[in-house]
């Protein structure tokens, strides 16, 4: 299975989310920026970093680059789509998620092991998680409080696509403590937190972000 | 040429951290009555003549402001 | 408007020139006018005046950083590649890895704007590990404020935090372990000290000269503008006085402002370009910018070299060629190329949208000739700018209340009631409480190598995937220990690190260092500083490790009253499987037993 | 009560990497004729009458703008 990762200028995150998907199985092929083409790819994951510096708004740049149509067309298809971090920040401002991502309500940047819990374990990235399964995957984030207007809010929360909510503390203000939320068709997923620095004990908290890599897998192989 | 000002600004239903976080500054420095603050962004840009106020519109709307949770204004200095 | 070219120069010997208010005194200005026998033109001036800058030159201390070459023996010499005089050193670590490390202080501009002063601090190293040739692959940080509720200290320790996890966030850099000390030493001089380490093939060293006649000179990354050019802008106002462009120069503040973006970029460029193989020779822009990058490159080299300053890309209206030469602005590398390799370095240019623009060659005179406006503006012997600045041996004199602070005195043995108290007070004390406020602001993970960072001992990375070589990291210093005896407060400093080190599993094999101490001026501090590097280099030579390279900053003072003298040593070990790595912490399962090692 | 707004700009010789992040977006996304941007800061501030104009003045310097490398203007929106 080809899982395609995108590399934009100011992406720091690419290796550890291709590595990620090897752990899991997959071929990772790398995606670049400027390239209208997902090189036949059958899943892709936008990872961290800060892309184009992140100085306007987290994403805002990157969402206009040539391969993100590709990425929105592939989407409406029905393609697995993983945004990490600033990939999510990204998907957000493409119109792929819904709601918005700001400024950590302590103003600071937050980088710890955090406790997740899974909220929805259909989607195309969290099938290998139980329903309500608790976590521990590293966050690291300066803009990474999720807001979106009240009826958008309702409604994720009605149709069940707030995929992971952070336990304890709230660590940057999310609304509801949104960690993580999917599109309507419970393939496309953006989270905060870095599932491809949970991969390994020897280089992360835990090894608990396999399982997302393992689920998309397991979701193209059944497709 | 022209000089334009984008003002972006939190929507008011939006939480503003950042205004938030001066706003609870500002009594502890000794600051007292200021009752609320909003932070936002300003752009200044320099255009040819060549670039019209729709132009204008677009580059605030698809750029420099997220419609989703924020508002701008566009307006040119000197006409 | 009358551009001071040499030809100026040579017409009018007697105009007086503001060398006091760069910072030469009368000696350093009289050899200058012996060296290019005529009066230097200003773009001269402000090329010496940066360069033979204590910063720059290390006029004080290199008489005695020459102990550290002088006690390095054969044996200790074994593993390094490169060393003292590089832009930082290398080591083989094995498997055909070679390792290149180095700390920089950027205490000042941390105290005038402390978010870009440190973000620039970080910007900074990093560019001098990427001039070796190496992929950066971490950072530390070692920071020292006054006390933690001072106000002013209130007004700093946010901004350098967050100013060091701004810029290290944004490049993709782990932060894997650093310093935090609080003492009032340090209220109106914080120090700012960070640490880069990074990795490549050994075959991959670069090392920074222009050699080659004919071969071209690129200057690659931001443009240059007005950042950081605080004492040249008197030239500029002197010699235009009246000119509306440069008017109220004499105000610009000396600050710079960072750019991670644009760097993190640069590096990926940059190492595109040495995969490449179309670079020849390599120098970061750091402090005084293109008048170091091009004379260090030109004077370690074997010929001259020919800049024309039309051709740098400006970010500033009315720049003179003493600006444009002293400018500190950050993000930029100067590149020696090959003339049939100038198109394919362009090409990796574009890729990454990096501004590349030629900007000379090398040539066979032996010189460095600069020109603007088809006027030489600059025209001298290269090693006399970089190499052979003024050298002092600056008076040392033992304080007279160093006996005093040695008095032994007398402690009564503590009750357990007072016992208690004193636990509860170390506890709550701010320099042994957590640090997480700091490390929890750095990014650890990225990259996906990073073993071991706070809270252990030292910071650990991966740097080979299959086999699981890597590195382990400690910086350390303890000032008050040096205050009351720099020689062994060095060796303490070494031996901490060391054992940092040690204790994560890995074998120490390299070390450097960042010399923060008062006024060099002051024999009192001087005698600090000769203590504290040969207490450094006497217990290198006693642990078999050798010193790689270093910094070494002065004049960290408020008023007369000098820092606590601190000599921040960092030590590299290398571990051949990171998998067999020791974490700190005790208790893992219960009925491990406890061992007290030594006495 | 009073609406006050507090621009806060990037000082002219200081380096934008926000401004140009944006400059050098505009032509990619098929914007010409945008010669200069520049992006800083905007506040809105609600105060009691009893902050006067000195007082808005030293809660800009000290607070909203750093004065080393940004300048700032403040004004009333309404008197
Ligand atoms: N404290 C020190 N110990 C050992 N070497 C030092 C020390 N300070 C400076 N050096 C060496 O002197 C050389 C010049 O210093 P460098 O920091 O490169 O200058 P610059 O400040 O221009 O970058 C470097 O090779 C550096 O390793």
């Amino acid at each position: 299975m080809k899982i395609g990762v995108i590399t934009f200028p100011g992406t720091l995150d690419d290796q550890d989310a291709a590595r990620a998907a090897k752990y899991a199985g997959g071929e990772a092929v790398s995606l670049w920026h400027a390239d209208a083409d997902l090189r036949g790819v059958d899943a892709v994951i936008v990872p961290g970093g800060f892309s184009y510096g992140d100085y306007l708004r987290c994403g805002a740049i990157a969402r206009f680059a040539p391969v993100m149509g590709p990425v929105i067309e592939a989407a409406a298809k029905g393609m697995p789509i993983l945004g990490i971090c600033n990939g999510f920040q990204i998907l957000c401002e493409a119109g792929l998620l819904p709601g918005a991502l700001v400024r950590n309500h302590e103003l600071h940047f937050v980088c710890r092991d955090q406790w997740l819990k899974v909220e929805n374990n259909s989607t195309a990235w969290t099938t290998r998680y139980d329903k309500g399964a608790e976590i521990l995957i590293p966050l690291k984030s300066g803009e990474g409080g999720y807001v979106a207007e009240q009826n958008t809010l309702a409604e994720l929360e009605g149709e069940g696509r707030v995929v992971f909510r952070y336990v304890g503390d709230n660590p940057n203000g999310s609304l509801n403590n949104i960690a993580g939320i999917t599109d309507a068709r419970g393939r496309v997923v953006g989270l905060m937190p870095h599932p491809e620095h949970a991969i390994d004990a020897l280089t992360g908290p835990s090894d608990d972000g396999l399982g997302m890599f393992f689920s998309a897998i397991d979701a193209l192989v059944k497709a | 040429m022209a000089r334009v000002v984008v003002d972006v600004m939190p929507k008011p239903e939006i939480l503003d951290p950042q205004g938030q976080a001066v706003a609870k500054a500002l009594p502890r420095l000794g600051f007292e009555g200021v009752i609320e603050v909003r932070q936002g962004k300003r752009f200044e840009l320099e255009v040819d003549d060549s670039v019209d106020d729709e132009t204008l519109t677009k580059i605030a709307a698809d750029l420099l402001a997220n419609t989703v949770i924020e508002d701008f204004t566009v307006r040119r200095l000197d006409a | 408007m009358t551009t001071d070219s040499v030809k100026h120069a040579e017409a009018t010997p007697d105009t007086a020139q503001p060398y006091k208010e760069l910072g030469l005194k009368d000696d350093e200005y009289q050899r200058i006018r012996e060296i290019l026998g005529r009066r230097p033109t200003d773009a001269e001036l402000a090329m010496y005046s940066v360069m033979w800058s204590e910063h720059c030159s290390y006029k004080s201390s290199k008489v005695h950083l020459a102990y550290f070459g002088k006690t390095t023996t054969e044996q200790m010499r074994s593993k390094m590649l490169a060393g003292i005089g590089e832009n930082a050193g290398v080591v083989d670590i094995g498997d055909g890895w070679a390792v290149t490390f180095k700390v920089e202080s950027h205490n000042h501009p941390s105290y005038v704007e402390p978010y870009q002063g440190a973000a620039t601090g970080v910007g900074g190293i990093v560019r001098d590990i990427m001039a070796m040739g190496a992929r950066p692959l971490a950072v530390m940080d070692s920071l020292r404020f006054g006390p933690a509720d001072a106000p002013d200290t209130r007004r700093v320790l946010p901004g350098v935090v967050a100013g060091v996890g701004g810029y290290g966030n944004c490049l993709g850099l782990p932060n894997i372990g650093g310093e935090v000390v609080f003492d009032s030493t340090y209220l109106g001089n914080p120090l700012v000290n960070a640490l880069c380490v990074g990795a490549m093939r050994v075959e991959d060293l670069h090392l920074a000269h222009a050699s080659g006649t004919g071969n071209k000179i690129i200057l690659f990354g931001a443009r240059t503008g007005l950042d950081g050019i605080g004492g040249v802008s008197v030239l500029a106002s002197d010699t235009f006085s009246g000119d509306e462009t440069t008017a109220g120069r004499k105000k610009l503040p000396s600050v710079q402002v960072g750019d991670p973006f644009t760097e993190k970029v640069l590096i990926e460029c940059c190492l595109e370009l040495f995969r490449e193989g179309i670079v020849v020779g390599i120098q970061d822009l750091g402090g005084a910018g293109l008048s170091c990058a091009t004379s260090e490159l030109a004077s370690a080299g074997d010929g001259g070299m020919h800049v024309n300053l039309d051709r740098v890309p400006l970010r500033a209206k009315g720049m003179t060629p003493a600006e444009i030469l002293s400018s500190e602005s950050q993000e930029r590398m100067c590149a020696v190329v090959k003339p049939s390799d100038v198109d394919a370095f362009m090409k990796v240019c574009a890729k990454w949208d990096v501004t590349a623009t030629e900007i000379g060659e090398v040539t066979d005179t032996g010189r460095l000739v600069i020109t603007w406006h088809d006027e030489v503006v600059v025209d001298v012997p290269p090693r006399t700018v970089a190499h052979e600045g003024p050298v002092y041996n600056r008076p040392v004199q033992r304080p007279v209340e160093q006996d005093s602070l040695q008095q032994p005195i007398e402690l009564p043995r503590p009750s357990t009631s007072d016992l208690r108290d004193l636990v509860l007070r170390m506890v709550g004390s701010h320099n042994l409480s957590s640090r997480g406020w700091v490390t929890d602001q750095y990014d650890r993970y990225v990259r996906g190598g990073t073993v071991l960072a706070q809270p252990s001992d030292s910071g650990m990375i991966r740097i080979d995937e299959e086999s699981g070589r890597g590195v382990s990291l400690s910086v350390d210093c303890n000032g008050r220990y040096c205050k009351l005896d720099p020689y062994a407060g060095a060796q303490l400093a070494l031996a901490e690190a060391y054992r940092n080190v040690a204790v994560s599993g890995a074998t120490p094999v390299a070390v450097t260092n960042c010399l923060n101490f008062g006024s060099p001026e002051d024999p009192g501090v001087m005698w600090q500083f000769e203590q504290a590097v040969r207490g450094l280099a006497d217990g290198c030579v006693t642990l078999g490790i050798p010193v790689t390279g270093g910094n070494v900053s002065f004049y960290n003072q408020t008023g007369t009253t000098a820092i606590l003298p601190t000599p921040v040593v960092g030590v590299l070990g290398v571990i051949d499987d990171v998998r067999r790595r020791i974490p700190t912490g005790i208790g893992a399962e219960a009925g491990e037993t406890l061992l007290l090692l030594g006495n």
